[in-house]
């Protein structure tokens, strides 16, 4: 195949490989619950979205027809992440987990958690 | 606002589009077989499940519905980037936040994308929504300013969704 | 007709399905009549497959029409044909039983039932290994479903055993195929069998472990010692038209020691030649023992008779072990005559405990009971069956035993536990009937009398202790010829791949 | 590769294994979920380990065994109704016993019964 | 074939009484009457050719297999028994008619005593052990049921218990016996047995066979040390003593004796054990019917001392001694008969059996005490009455006799002794009973029965009479014929003359009527001496007996039977450990000679995985919820292994399986307890790892010697035929829709049979629902949480097309049936878990229970359809079309099979989940069971 | 090159998966538990479009479609467990 085709998606691969890296580093190293739930929800998104495409590309290279079936994972990604994002968090405020103590406006967490107005 | 479906046929024709898209993408093809078989699951699946669909304010401004999701795409890819940064950095310089932004939106469909949104762009999670729907609680990995932020997401993202909705 | 063989499997599954389904499903009358009535077609189905494969020969059935070993095949013997014959009888007397009310006492009886005898059938007919588990997975989990029956805590922890360790010796059931699929490379009962002796010294230590695990597994069936305790408790638990049913239950394991053993692993295996013998001898002997002792010990006659179950393993055990023709048939004599008594003593049990009030069918002094006259003769020719008194049925089956022993180096071993054991059995059962029928508080019965519907169902089951006397000479010529086509392994072998053919 | 598999079939019939002889339904349905992973593997193993080899005609160049495939997830779906049933059946009995104990009845221990079980035991 | 009529006859009689009961008690006497005599009749038709010294036999074949014929055989032995049985039936019938009171059972009673008669004939006729054998049992049941007709009385039931054991067990050890005998000369044939009768001496077996055949006969025949049941059957009606326990019954052993004489006697075994149990119960009966105040007790223990005296005759393997012996069986049993209803009239007269009470009876009932005095002086063994002479035979042959050498003087002189016992009680019974006095305090004054009672005893007497007065005009022929076929050859001279002179058998007559009178004479010391020791209750022994080895079997049952299941599974899993491990010691090296694939990060990382979450699963067991989470991790890698080790399919349902159980589990711990503390010892935590750990390491080895070892299956017909045959690409699914579909239309049954039963555990359960979670915490209040319930229903259109889209594409690539099945339960429950039943309630109207069933129909009629096209079940069609513009397309049956498989797994999954969710609700199940 | 990129993104997302791991070890709530699992779920994801690049063969695809879509739900499952106990109410 062509050298800019392999190399778009050696690049895509790559960078979506540090991408998800990531989100799992900052599950791990970040201080407080909150925190860490950025890491993963976010992101897995960008990176999960270059691998696809990297794929995209490669299928469609090899196979000779436009490959367009894995934005449907990203598109469901998309979707869900950010109710994962917000279930976690609820059960998070439920147990009242403890967060930074740098964190600004604690307290609406309690709030939130009675969903309540601030 | 209790809106019935508009055709009883095709009760969601956007959903109904969009599946038949999802076939066509699933499938990798747009061979008139899979036109035909996805027009008619395209047909059958939201009759079968329309009944299962709280009515939901119907969708307007189709321009503006792909402006938006292109700004969103691109604010996905910079938060990213953004995250990543803070992520590899020192936990020392992160200042966390639990904000509150007031909604004018109402109903289920229309915060729970711009909650949605919210999670998906620059540093903040949408934690939760208040029990009347008038305050969604963002928790913010590095908040610089309050107001700003409130602002970016009223400006940014909830105007357009108005729009859209026209609510 | 060519389809025969696929009916003992496919009536009760349709008869279940279609009782799910309304109009069937929405009342009990109906299916009652429903399944009364299927379950008369399916004996006189099974009677007409027993004589096709005695007459024509074995049937070999080939689903989808993929030739063996590659398709699953449906094998129709004297001996399946006889085991399937046998749940059938049983079946429609335990259908029958059930019909009186006790069907009603929890949701989807009926289903349950045939789809626990299609299980049955099906375990009976198949000529492929992993069908074979399939259809025990299928009689398993229609049992589980059908030991609750009626509710209770009893039924519930006794449930909880019998589930639990069934689910366990399926884990092991599917090792075993997985040695067996892994070194024989075939699934098909008579083409391992053709394979076995050509594995090379690698292959047959894997395959004998394979065997062995099945051994465990069929073993744990047939509540073969020491994994025979979760039966007494078991079958005492359940509701009495299950309990008889059951009755064939440990034999689905015999009969699966028998086939598996005698075909993949017989005489002519080369080096995994009758793999299982060794262990069969001395598990069969304290299996007999250990269910003499239950016998004596048992303070009802529920567990008593379960016990008896226990007893009929171990003698069959012993039968398998000597590994002969006389003793085969011997075995299946004893395996038809056993089933059956077991069965009534079953229903018998619980004609007496719903009679008696909280004693139940307790050895102890209760009320007297209605009927006492008809339930004290029917458990009278239990009784005299079980011990193996003449002039019934378990005579016959203990001669035929113990002869089948003469000349075998074991003899001075099976001679006296066999013997044993009936005196056990008749020191147990005469103490058991005179308490219940001849010990009272002289205060009269208050339950209603028992419907007819159940006594018939005794009834039925018992004539055939006197039956198998009378026709003796009948039966054991049958069993005779089931025993010489099961240990003629070439024969099979040739049939089956005609059948294919 | 072939031993790495090998190891860990043991490890999870190990796993199954020792659960399912402890004393509380649920522990035994999780051991007898772990055990059926092992079996599943195991049976699968029959048909010996193959990479790049689905049984998919033209889609590799040389296949890998189907059958024990068949089998395996015939042997899954039977797991799954199994576990389902005993699920079931453990609440029932607990619904009945008022313990979760596969006796029915909490035997008498040295060990003091934790707080947690007092509560829901 | 009228030998078995003359059987079938009385069995048939078993049934008339039940009948003509209502009649009335005359009619019923008389009906039952009519078919024993008319046997009787049959006999005496035949008895001209045996004494003419032929014998009958007639044979039908019956059950081969087991060599069992029915058989007869009628010669002079059985004759004789006939003659006895048939006879004295008749008579006791007579009697009982009048014995009975009005409260008794007569049909009942009348019809054991048939069956106990035509089991009696069966003996006596059978040509076949295997037929003899089966009567003779037939006869303790028979007696069984007699001794207990009154068995309201805890010593009915006993004695019935006891003598069925007894006698059982005597059956068994018989039928052993025979069943030697029978493979000996290789036939249950009684001629060829008796044929072969050194054959059998030969025989390394023949000790063997004959002592159990011994013990038959003598538990039978309550011969030492088994004698003690006899006297407890004495609670049986005395109609029922008269007959089985003097006349005809305890006369079988006797019989069986007699029988196998030719095959069995004449060695010093025999001799040694015959004739040494004859003396000892001859001695040990006569003297303690000494001190029996029972009337029949004392009959009893005569009886038993009689036996032995035939025993012993039996036993002294001279060939006069058998005719002795047959001779005394006449005589014993005519004069006991006679005794025992003698012995009944008394006690119906008078109500009282009690020796002492009973005195000077002789006013009262002068005739019955003529009778009964007569009878006893016989019994004494007086002259000119029958049991003089069969004495007088008997004294003779105990000092013909020479077996034991220089001591066997010292037979003659016990028989003697017993005799001088036998004189003296039956001096006792006609003493204490008819004169000594006053009767004291009887229940009634006592007067003479009805007549008719009496005509029996009269009877008997009379024979005793003409037998003792003209023994050769009466008896000799019937002694002859009898003793012939006891012989098998010709019986040697004897002379049945009243009077032999003065010889040593007439003094020892003498000496035991003297040493009678004095014993009886001085019999106040003699009791006393008795009274020191109080004799053992056999009763109370042998219940004491049963009663230990009932309560040991208990105890042995309790302890291994504890009802543990974990000791269970333990013993399950060293079983499987045994077997699985032992084979492996002849597995020379692990590693076969199938070349390994490399080893690469990605996969080591996977073990890693699968192996510290698995080993998290355990450690963390107790901590449910995190166990669970492992759980899903190990399931997550599982199904990741399936993709690498190329099984798409397997990876799909393995994922879709492992999310629907995770959230089944999910459901389910709710109503558990969350957490639980240690509750193994270390001990038993270390014992149950060791036993995991082997097993582990079998598995593993096995799995491992197995992966590295070459194999050809017959997979690559699929592959080949999948296609063409199939007409599908995804060998995997074609192999489940077609070559294997048969175990797929079964797995979906289980699984629909799962969850009816499922549904029936749910029905009416009353579950502990927790308010606070294990930490105490309030739950959320937030039942439905919005971005979820509006995520969901937006999700569920896309669900509902990808299953659709794995579901036609999985016959030719990975998906099908079972994986859009299970995708669809998810795409619903998820709807369940996010609205919450309520929501659910009017917008699905499904019925679950339909869906499974119509699943399982539809794939039951694609198997069937293939029979309208004359195809074996199960047969699949396929073909390919080609519409204009739309282009080519497959259709294929198995697509159809598939929609079964479909339906049949939603319907399931759904019944289970949906229900289980349902619990927590108002929309329970409510179902008739346990109410 | 590709094959070097995809080695170095494979063992990225190995290294992610063993993080996820070790996270789900030291917890120390159940939320970042379960966190770790979704985690996970979407890295497994992740590793199967790696796979199915490397051996250029599209039979993966439907499998982390699978997980993408039922993940979510067990995720989501946990966490409404850890609110309300009951699922379905
Ligand atoms: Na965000
Ligand atoms: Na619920």
């Amino acid at each position: 195949m062509e050298f800019w085709i392999e190399l778009v998606v050696s690049v895509l691969l790559v960078l979506g490989a540090i991408f998800v890296f990531i989100g799992s580093l900052g599950l791990m190293k970040l201080p407080d619950f909150y925190t860490r739930l950025h890491g993963p929800t976010k992101a897995t998104t960008l990176g999960m979205g270059c691998l696809l495409v990297a794929s995209m590309a490669l299928v469609t290279n090899q196979q000779g027809y436009l490959s367009l079936h894995e934005l449907l994972i990203t598109l469901f990604l998309l979707i869900t992440a950010p109710v994962t994002a917000h279930m976690l968090a609820k059960t998070a405020m439920h147990h009242t987990l403890e967060m930074m103590d740098k964190t600004i406006d604690k307290d609406l967490s309690k709030r939130a958690r009675e969903r309540k107005n601030p | 606002m209790k809106a019935k479906p508009r055709f009883r046929l095709l009760p969601m024709p956007l959903h109904s589009l969009l599946l038949l898209i999802v076939w066509l993408l699933l499938n990798n093809t747009v061979a008139p077989g899979h036109l035909v078989l996805g027009a008619f699951l395209a047909f059958v699946i939201p009759l079968l499940t329309s009944g299962m669909q709280d009515p939901q304010p119907g969708f307007h401004k189709p321009l503006t519905i792909i402006r938006y999701v292109l700004m969103v795409l691109g604010d996905i890819v910079v938060a990213n980037f953004e995250v990543a940064r803070l992520v590899i950095g020192s936990a020392k310089k992160l200042n966390p936040a639990f904000v509150a932004v007031p909604l004018d939106i109402e109903y289920g469909l229309p915060i729970t994308i711009l909650a949605s949104t919210v999670s998906l762009t620059p540093g903040t999670v949408s934690a939760e929504i208040s029990e009347d729907k008038k305050w969604l609680y963002v928790h913010v990995l590095n908040l610089t300013d309050k107001d700003e932020l409130i602002e970016l997401i009223k400006h940014r993202y909830e105007r357009p969704l108005l729009e859209i909705f026209q609510c | 007709m060519q389809h025969l063989p696929m009916l003992p499997i496919l009536l009760p599954m349709l008869a279940a399905v279609f009782m799910l389904l309304p109009p069937l499903s929405t009342t009990i009358t109906r299916q009652r009549v429903f399944s009364i009535l299927v379950m008369v077609l399916l004996v006189i189905g099974s009677v007409f497959l027993l004589l096709d494969s005695h007459q024509q020969g074995t049937q070999v059935y080939v689903l989808g029409g993929w030739q063996p070993p590659f398709g699953i095949t449906l094998v129709a013997d004297r001996l399946s044909t006889l085991m399937v014959l046998l749940t059938s009888v049983l079946g429609l007397c335990a259908q029958l039983y059930a019909c009186a009310g006790d069907d009603n006492d929890g949701m989807y009886f009926h289903p349950l039932f045939m789809f626990q005898i299609m299980g049955i059938n099906g375990a009976f007919l198949t000529g492929d290994i992993f069908n074979l588990f399939v259809f025990f997975e299928i009689l398993l989990i229609a049992s589980y479903a059908l030991l609750i029956h009626g509710g209770g805590k009893q039924k519930t922890k006794a449930n909880i055993h019998y589930v639990i360790l069934n689910l366990v010796g399926s884990s092991i059931f599917l090792f075993a195929l997985g040695i067996l699929y892994g070194t024989i490379g075939s699934l098909n009962i008579e083409d391992m069998a053709s394979k076995v002796p050509l594995l090379g010294e690698h292959e047959q230590a894997l395959a004998k472990a394979g065997g062995l695990l099945l051994l465990v597994v069929f073993g744990l069936k047939a509540a073969l010692l020491p994994l025979h305790f979760w039966l007494p408790k078991t079958y005492a638990a359940a509701s009495a038209p299950v309990a008889a049913l059951f009755a064939i239950m440990t034999k689905v394991g015999v009969y699966s020691i028998l086939r598996v053993h005698t075909t993949i692993f017989g005489e002519d295996a080369g080096a995994l030649a009758s793999i299982a013998i060794p262990w069969l001898w001395p598990l069969g002997w304290l299996t007999l023992i250990m269910g003499a002792i239950g016998v004596l010990a048992s303070p009802s006659l529920r567990l008593t008779s379960a016990n008896l179950v226990i007893v009929s393993v171990g003698t069959l055990m012993l039968a398998l072990a000597m590994e002969r023709e006389a003793a085969t048939s011997a075995a299946l004599y004893y395996t038809i005559h056993s089933t059956l008594v077991t069965g009534a003593l079953f229903l018998i049990a619980d004609l007496i405990s719903e009679q008696r009030g909280k004693a139940e069918d307790r050895y102890v002094v209760a009320r007297n009971m209605n009927h006492a006259k008809v339930i004290g003769i029917a458990f009278f020719i239990a009784g005299l069956t079980v011990i193996g008194m003449p002039p019934l049925s378990g005579f016959v089956g203990k001669i035929l035993i113990l002869q089948a022993a003469q000349g075998v180096v074991e003899m001075a071993w099976i001679w006296p536990v066999v013997l044993l054991s009936g005196l056990a059995c008749l020191v147990a059962i005469s103490r058991a009937g005179t308490t219940i029928f001849w010990r009272s508080t002289g205060d009269s019965p208050d339950e209603e009398p028992i419907s007819a519907l159940k006594l018939i169902a005794v009834a039925l089951l018992l004539c055939a202790s006197p039956l198998l006397v009378v026709f003796g000479g009948v039966v054991t010529d049958y069993t005779d010829l089931a025993a010489d086509q099961l240990h003629d392994r070439a024969a099979y072998i040739d049939t089956i791949h005609e059948g294919g053919e | 590769m072939e031993a790495i598999y090998a190891f860990c079939v043991g490890v999870l019939t190990t796993c199954g294994f020792f659960l399912v002889l402890r004393g509380r339904t649920f522990t035994v349905v999780i051991g007898l979920t772990l055990l059926s992973y092992a079996v599943n593997l195991f049976l699968f193993a029959s048909g010996r380990l193959k990479l790049d080899g689905a049984a998919v005609l033209g889609q590799s160049a040389e296949y890998s065994d189907p059958l024990p495939q068949a089998l395996v997830l015939t042997a899954i779906v039977i797991g799954f109704a199994m576990t389902a049933f005993v699920v079931i059946l453990a609440m029932r009995s607990r619904a009945d016993q008022g313990n979760d104990h596969v006796d029915g009845q909490i035997p008498e221990l040295p060990i003091k019964l934790g707080s947690s079980d007092k509560r829901n035991g | 074939m009228n030998l078995l009529w003359v059987v079938l006859l009385p069995l048939i009689g078993t049934l008339v009484p039940l009948l003509t009961e209502r009649f009335g008690r005359n009619i019923c006497a008389f009906s039952v009457a009519i078919l024993p005599a008319w046997s009787l009749i049959l006999v005496l038709m035949y008895a001209g050719g045996i004494f003419d010294g032929d014998a009958i036999r007639q044979t039908i074949e019956w059950i081969p297999a087991i060599g069992l014929d029915l058989s007869f055989r009628l010669d002079g032995l059985s004759l004789l028994f006939l003659l006895l049985i048939l006879g004295i039936g008749l008579l006791v019938i007579l009697y009982a008619r009048y014995y009975l009171s009005s409260k008794d059972s007569m049909g009942q009673f009348y019809a054991y005593l048939m069956l106990f008669m035509s089991a009696m004939v069966g003996i006596v006729i059978s040509n076949n052990l295997i037929q003899l054998w089966m009567f003779w049992e037939l006869t303790s049941i028979s007696s069984f049921l007699l001794i207990s007709f009154w068995w309201h009385k805890s010593e009915a039931r006993k004695g019935a218990r006891m003598a069925l054991t007894v006698t059982g067990a005597g059956g068994l050890a018989l039928l052993a016996g025979l069943l030697l005998i029978g493979h000996m000369v290789d036939s249950y044939d009684l001629d060829t047995v008796l044929a072969s009768g050194d054959a059998i001496r030969a025989d390394a077996y023949y000790p063997v066979a004959l002592i159990l055949v011994l013990l038959g006969a003598f538990t039978k025949s309550a011969q030492f040390p088994f004698h003690f049941w006899l006297p407890h059957a004495m609670s049986a009606p005395t109609p029922v003593s008269a007959y089985l326990h003097s006349a005809t019954m305890v006369k079988a052993g006797i019989f069986l004796m007699a029988r196998f004489y030719p095959a069995l006697a004449g060695t010093d075994l025999w001799f040694i054990i015959v004739s040494l149990t004859g003396l000892i119960t001859l001695l040990l009966g006569a003297y303690i019917a000494l001190f029996k105040h029972d009337l029949k007790g004392l009959l009893a223990y005569s009886t038993i001392s009689h036996l032995g005296l035939i025993t012993l005759l039996l036993g002294l393997n001279s060939e006069l001694a058998a005719v002795a012996a047959v001779f005394h069986v006449i005589n014993h049993a005519i004069f006991k008969a006679s005794l025992f209803m003698a012995a009944g009239i008394i006690d119906h007269e008078s109500g009282s059996r009690d020796m002492r009470k009973l005195n000077g009876l002789w006013k009262y009932m002068p005739y019955t005490a003529t009778l009964a005095i007569v009878a006893a002086l016989s019994m004494a063994g007086v002259p000119l009455l029958n049991g003089f002479l069969s004495k007088e035979m008997f004294f003779a042959e105990t000092l013909n006799q020479s077996m034991l050498g220089s001591l066997s003087w010292i037979i003659p002189l016990l028989a003697t002794v017993g005799a001088a016992f036998s004189v003296a009680y039956s001096l006792r019974f006609i003493h204490d009973v008819f004169f000594n006095g006053e009767p004291i305090d009887l229940p009634k004054t006592p007067k003479e029965p009805p007549r008719y009672m009496k005509v029996p005893v009269e009877i008997l007497v009379t024979l005793c009479l003409l037998v003792g007065i003209f023994p050769v005009y009466v008896v000799e022929d019937l002694l002859h014929v009898a003793s012939f076929a006891v012989l098998s050859h010709a019986v040697p001279e004897h002379n049945l003359a009243i009077w032999h002179g003065f010889n040593v058998p007439f003094f020892m007559s003498l000496l035991a009527m003297v040493g009678g009178l004095t014993i009886y004479y001085n019999r106040r010391h003699l009791f006393q001496f008795q009274a020191q020791f109080d004799e053992p209750d056999a009763k109370h022994i042998f219940e004491g007996a049963v009663q230990r080895v009932v309560s040991t079997s208990a105890r042995i049952t309790e302890k291994l039977e504890n009802g543990s299941l974990q000791r269970y599974i333990f013993l399950l899993l060293i079983s499987t450990l045994v077997m699985g491990a032992s084979p492996l010691f002849d597995l020379s090296q692990n590693t076969g000679s199938r070349a390994q694939i490399p080893i690469d990060g990605v996969t080591i990382t996977g073990a890693v995985l699968l192996i510290l979450s698995a080993i998290a699963t355990v450690i963390w067991h107790r901590r449910r919820f995190l166990a669970l989470i492992f759980l899903s991790v190990v399931g997550l890698v599982v199904s990741l292994a399936f993709a690498q080790f190329s099984a798409p399919d397997l990876a799909l349902t393995q994922l879709s399986v492992e999310i629907v159980t995770i959230i089944l589990l999910l459901l389910a711990l709710f109503f558990l307890p969350q957490n639980t503390s240690k509750e193994s010892s270390n001990r038993r935590l270390s014992g149950d790892l060791f036993v995991a750990g082997m097993i582990g390491c079998v598995i593993g080895t096995i799995c491992y010697a197995m992966l590295t070892s070459p194999l050809n299956t017959i997979s690559d017909f699929f592959l080949a035929n999948s296609k063409t045959g199939g007409g599908g690409t995804n060998v995997v699914n074609v192999i489940l829709v077609d070559f294997r579909g048969f175990d797929t239309l079964g797995e979906i049954t289980v699984l629909g049979i799962a969850a009816l039963g499922i549904f029936k555990l749910i029905a009416n359960m009353r579950i502990y629902m927790p308010t606070r979670d294990d930490k105490g915490r309030a739950w959320s209040n937030d039942p439905h949480p919005m971005m979820f319930e509006m995520v969901s229903q937006s999700l569920l259109p896309l669900a509902l097309l990808v299953s659709v889209y794995i579901f036609l594409r999985g016959h030719n690539v990975p998906g099908g049936g079972f994986i859009a099945g299970l995708i669809t339960a998810v795409a619903i429950i998820q709807q369940y878990i996010a609205h919450g039943v309520q929501w659910i309630k009017p917008r699905v109207k499904i019925d679950y229970q339909w869906l499974i069933a119509g699943g399982i129909l539809i794939a039951t009629a694609t198997g069937l359809g293939s029979w309208i096209f004359d195809k074996p079940f199960l047969s699949t069609w396929f073909d390919y079309f080609n519409l204009p513009w739309i282009g080519e397309f497959e259709l294929a049956s198995a697509m159809l099979f598939d929609l079964g498989v479909y339906l049949t797994v939603v319907g399931a999954v759904m019944l289970i989940l949906a229900n289980l969710g349902k619990l927590t609700t108002s929309e329970r199940i409510i179902s008739k069971e346990n109410v | 090159m590709l094959s070097i990129a995809i080695m170095i993104a494979a063992i990225l997302v190995c290294v992610s998966l063993i993080l996820n791991l070790w996270r789900l070890f030291i917890g120390p709530s159940r939320p970042d538990r379960i966190l770790a699992l979704d985690t996970m779920y979407i890295n497994s994801i992740a590793l199967i479009i790696l796979f199915g690049v490397a051996s250029s063969t599209t039979l993966y695809f439907e499998a982390a479609l699978l997980i993408a879509m039922l993940g979510f739900v067990s995720t989501a499952a946990m966490c409404k467990y850890i609110l309300r106990g009951d699922l379905i109410e």
